[in-house]
């Protein structure tokens, strides 16, 4: 079983503008159900043989669409992340970058009161390796199999999915959780998941520097954990109070060190690796380890 | 995006919050003629956009305007953490009784604001928090509801604001609320907040941060937008759509993705080396884009070796490899260039990139390492 | 609390929304001035606190100043349902391409805001709820988000507004569910909204009726308050505490709690009477707001008899009765009285009354059958 | 069992003025177990000997208050409610007249997100017949039996429940929801407790003209009804666009007359009553032809 997305995902575009649509070809490429998009003013229409519709609801109602990807841009993204919520999409992804923090948190005090979860935004979105992705990261270099794997970053999601890969260590769920410092889904949340996913064998945790997600999910772990993790934290080397390209990579006087995150895991008997490149060797050692 | 002090106090005054009277100026003549249209004594005030400009010497006490336009003469043109003092605020001097602190920041974790009230003002309020912690009363407003007047007085409560302004509080509480909001606020700090002699309220100080994502919607704001000269090269690079941020070590990084610069900074430094600069190029960087990049490392004089680190996805090596062999062809740069290209279209960029002068890696950890070597 | 369409229109046009140009006016002179000012053609518009005023005859279009002076002579002084017309506002005519509907009301079921669109305009909204519901769009948005933007949008997609107006409307709806609850409104309605015929949207009429148990936080609407002569008396009662509401019966109703003046009025009914009024004197009344309920009752020259119905809770027996005493005492009323009064203090009220000028009964029941007796 | 209210009662005062200790005597006289008030500024000192609190959630930590009881006045009234309901008190009870509309719309918004139940506000309170009341009802007109009564009206219930008493019908819980156009606790709702309280025989629902919650509370005796009940309407004679005392009581358009209501009811199987005296003789007639 996969985490969020899988076979049973009924995906529906949100924004299908140039890059949406650039997506949205690649994720069907995939297997992906993309069953239309929301296009207010286009709906009746079909584009790239998606049926287009005016708001999410009629979407919904029409296709039984159960997840929506966000690519509106920045300005009017909360407002298609609440459409999403009132329309009551089950897993709403939100790729777009730049929402306002004051938007943020009236999404996340709405998503509190709703069933639905929310992965993002500035998030690569997430993949069920050989099944199904809802997001904008490079298929190839994931691969299916027993690795649960959280990430904030993206580009280096990637990088690690292809160290993994090239290591023989195939995903369950790679789920790219945003760097924002206000997300659906944070750190020790989306840790839950991949923990209660019975195919899920070992988890892998990309943090970064800033706020305190990691030392929760290490917290979380400590308490709860059935199976072995292994994390890395990037940004170990950024100075404090510089924002390194993610609006939620910046150390604020002492809060935020990867220092206290790296001390999280290991309280939490979690390994964390240096580079990177030391990951599958962690992980193939904690499969071992079981 | 931060604001001057007047600009904040400005913002608060439409707000209701009561303000000291104040004017701009930026002569010492204004301020001499601003101390006596005020009525002494003032207080003369450094506007740069730093904390600590009272120890620096940025804020001084004067009884007569005489002394006013001293000050003022040493202010304007001081050098405060590297920013040049060119306006001062002319404040009349607050009758002080006591000291509060009262700010609204984000709190990452709880997903909310956090307001936060402390009997402790005046002083840096992490240093409160680290030293005495139990001396901060906290709430955090669903933002859908906001900080009714409940909350804020049970603030006041467990802070232990005198009984005889807690109303004031209270309400100052609400509406630094309110503008917290209405501005799109990062951070917003009223610290001190004064107690007069008479018992009134007024703000001491005032600083507003805004949410570089939200100027979109902040139109008035955002003509307040100042660039310093330390951040410009930042701003330059933000303009080109890629995010930089200048650092202490001889290592120039460009990578594309925060997450993975981030873990290239730290492999330069696993490697015995320090990095120069963050600077992610973003997803799908064009040759034009790389290319630009690589002239905002070329032109920081501390860089001895330049790491390019780029793993493919949306972004193409191809077209990174084209970026790259332009400023070659272009500039000529006199420091030598590693450079590790991995996933979308990798082998093309190598390929192109075959006899150029720089050095090809496979991993991120040897490309660091040879980045490292070469610096030294 | 209602205002006029002209104080509604410049809370709405404070708020962003686009109304007509136009001007007030008090006599036919002003509104030929007004006219020429504002350009022709004009509508000329009694301001009126009631519905209907346009099959009245209350608003005419003038294409000359002349004919906008003619109308504003028969409109002034005019009586609309009861209201006398004092001030006119003259208002450039839009060239109207379509009519709208767009209101807010409150939803008691699901305790939400409702906000409708319509593209029937300009017709009473509950004639177009009853005859053509399909053509009104709702939507309850929750009062601690808002309306947002895809909210608005959607209300636009379901009644059919046309494209090129679609953001107008949407924008517009945005703006009047602010003021909506800006003013603390029961109901906010534009009515007609126009889509001219260069395809801009204005308001044609407005309407704004606030919440009265919120005029405390409402000081620049209170200030609009008009009393219509036919609340004068309603009006008087509230300021002494009660509320008063006039019928058309012949049986004075006194009572304690709304629920139980409610039925008192119902056993009249069925007793065969009708009454002349619902009073509710409220909880704990003393003596004085019985003798002022009572004086109010029999200042109605329609009232042949009066029922005084009262079950003690609060409200004591004794002290009922000592009120009636001052009346009968003071200004010896020309109908029959008749008492019944049970709960608190009920035996020590009838032992007050022992020997008065009135009839006592033990039920609600008896002394309905018995006032509507008297009263025949 | 009653109702809502009963022997595990802790009941916290938010407003202790003359009018609030006036009743907190009286509902102490009668059982009720009252733990203290709220009054800020005094916190510390005692009242009538009675603690009291600068804060709700002081009160509910220092004495563990599961229910308060509001006699704040309306303009402060929505915030006394909404600091109950921040401090997690299970059943508040708001006795204050004239709250602000938008107000309560605030305020039910953040009800529904709560586990709390609200009361009111303008209603006189509940009663649980012999054994705790909290609100302002003359309790000597009330006695305990199998009668559950619900009602919009103050006096009416005080009426009712004298009629009831009178001919030997005791009642297991009174609820007094309130007059307003917006309430925590609408007819339905309270409907619901009684018909799922194992110790009310026979329902007694007293409604008045103005809205629609007797014909909901019709729909769901109609489906889900486990007993008999008894409804009452007032305000069968009063004309339409008058408000009758209540800010709730008006026939607006078509909306909210008697005739709607005694229909709903009618067709529910649930005989109305003409006048309250006609009451007693309908439950005990219900009660009979169990």
């Amino acid at each position: 079983m996969s985490v969020l997305v899988g076979a049973h995902t009924r995906l529906l575009i949100q924004g299908l503008g140039r890059e949406g649509a650039f997506h949205t070809a690649r994720m069907i490429e995939y297997g992906t159900t993309v069953v239309g998009a929301a296009k207010p003013g286009k709906g009746g229409t079909v584009q790239d043989g998606l049926p287009l519709f005016n708001t999410v609801a009629q979407a919904v109602a029409a296709t039984g669409a159960n997840t929506s990807i966000i690519f509106v841009p920045a300005a009017g993204a909360a407002d298609a992340i609440l459409e999403a919520l009132d329309a009551k999409i089950a897993v709403v992804v939100a790729i777009t970058e730049g929402i306002a923090v004051h938007e943020m948190l009236t999404v996340t005090s709405m998503l509190e009161r709703s069933a639905s979860v929310l992965i993002g935004p500035n998030c690569p979105g997430l993949i069920s390796p050989g099944t199904a992705k809802i997001g904008i990261m490079p298929a190839e270099n994931f691969s299916k199999g027993p690795v649960g794997f959280v990430s904030r970053s993206g580009t280096l999601t990637y990088e690690i999915a292809d160290l993994l890969t090239k290591a023989g260590l195939g995903q369950t769920t790679c789920i790219g959780i945003g760097g924002d410092p206000i997300i659906g889904l944070p750190t020790p949340d989306a840790v839950r998941y991949l923990n209660e996913d019975p195919e899920t064998e070992v988890i892998v945790i990309v943090g970064e520097i800033g706020g305190s997600a990691e030392e929760r999910a290490a917290e979380y772990m400590r308490e709860f954990g059935k199976k072995p993790a292994v994390a890395f934290i990037a940004g170990r080397s950024a100075p404090a109070g510089k924002r390194m390209g993610h609006a939620g990579a910046i150390v604020s006087g002492n809060s935020g060190t990867a220092a206290s995150k790296v001390a999280a895991f290991e309280a939490a008997g979690i390994p964390v690796a240096t580079a990177p490149s030391e990951i599958p060797g962690l992980v193939k050692k904690a499969l071992a380890g079981r | 995006m931060k604001l001057h002090e007047f600009q904040a106090k400005q913002v608060l005054a439409r707000a209701g919050v009561a303000i000291p009277e104040g004017r701009t100026a930026t002569t010492p003549e204004e301020v001499e003629a601003a101390a006596i249209a005020l009525g002494l004594p003032v207080v003369v005030k450094a506007q740069v956009h730093v904390g600590g400009r009272g120890k620096a010497g940025g804020v001084k006490l004067a009884k007569t305007a005489a002394e006013a336009k001293a000050h003022a003469m040493a202010i304007l043109g001081m050098d405060i953490k590297g920013l040049t003092v060119r306006t001062i605020y002319v404040e009349r001097a607050a009758k002080i009784a006591k000291e509060l602190y009262l700010g609204i920041t984000i709190d990452r974790d709880r997903r909310r604001a956090v307001v936060m009230l402390s009997t402790v003002g005046g002083m840096d309020i992490e240093e409160v928090a680290a030293t005495q912690p139990g001396k901060i009363a906290r709430s955090w407003p669903d933002p859908t509801l906001g900080l009714r007047a409940y909350a804020a007085r049970a603030l006041c409560f467990e802070a232990g604001v005198p009984e005889a302004q807690r109303d004031a509080v209270a309400g100052i509480a609400r509406q630094l609320y309110d503008v917290f909001r209405a501005t799109d606020a990062m951070t917003i700090e009223i610290n001190p907040l004064f107690i007069q002699e008479d018992g009134t309220v007024v703000a001491g100080d005032a600083k507003l941060e805004v949410d570089d994502n939200a100027m979109y919607r902040q139109p008035e704001l955002a003509t307040y937008k100042e660039i310093a000269p330390d951040e410009e090269q930042e701003e330059r690079a933000k303009a080109l759509g890629f995010s930089y941020v200048q650092l202490d070590g001889t290592v120039g990084i460009i990578g594309n993705g925060a997450g993975l610069v981030m873990s290239t900074l730290d492999a330069v430094k696993n490697a015995g080396g320090s990095a120069a600069n963050f600077l992610d190029v973003g997803g799908g960087a064009k040759e034009s884009v790389v290319k630009a990049a690589l002239e905002i490392v070329l032109a920081n004089p501390r860089v001895k070796a330049i790491f390019i680190n780029i793993f493919g996805g949306i972004t193409r090596g191809d077209e990174v490899a084209k970026g790259i062999l332009a400023v070659l062809r272009d500039t000529k740069p006199k420091v030598p260039l590693v450079i590790r290209l991995s996933g979308t279209e990798a082998e093309a960029g190598r390929a192109l990139l075959e006899g150029a002068p720089l050095v090809s890696r496979t991993t991120m950890d040897e490309a660091a390492a040879e980045a490292v070597r070469l610096a030294t």
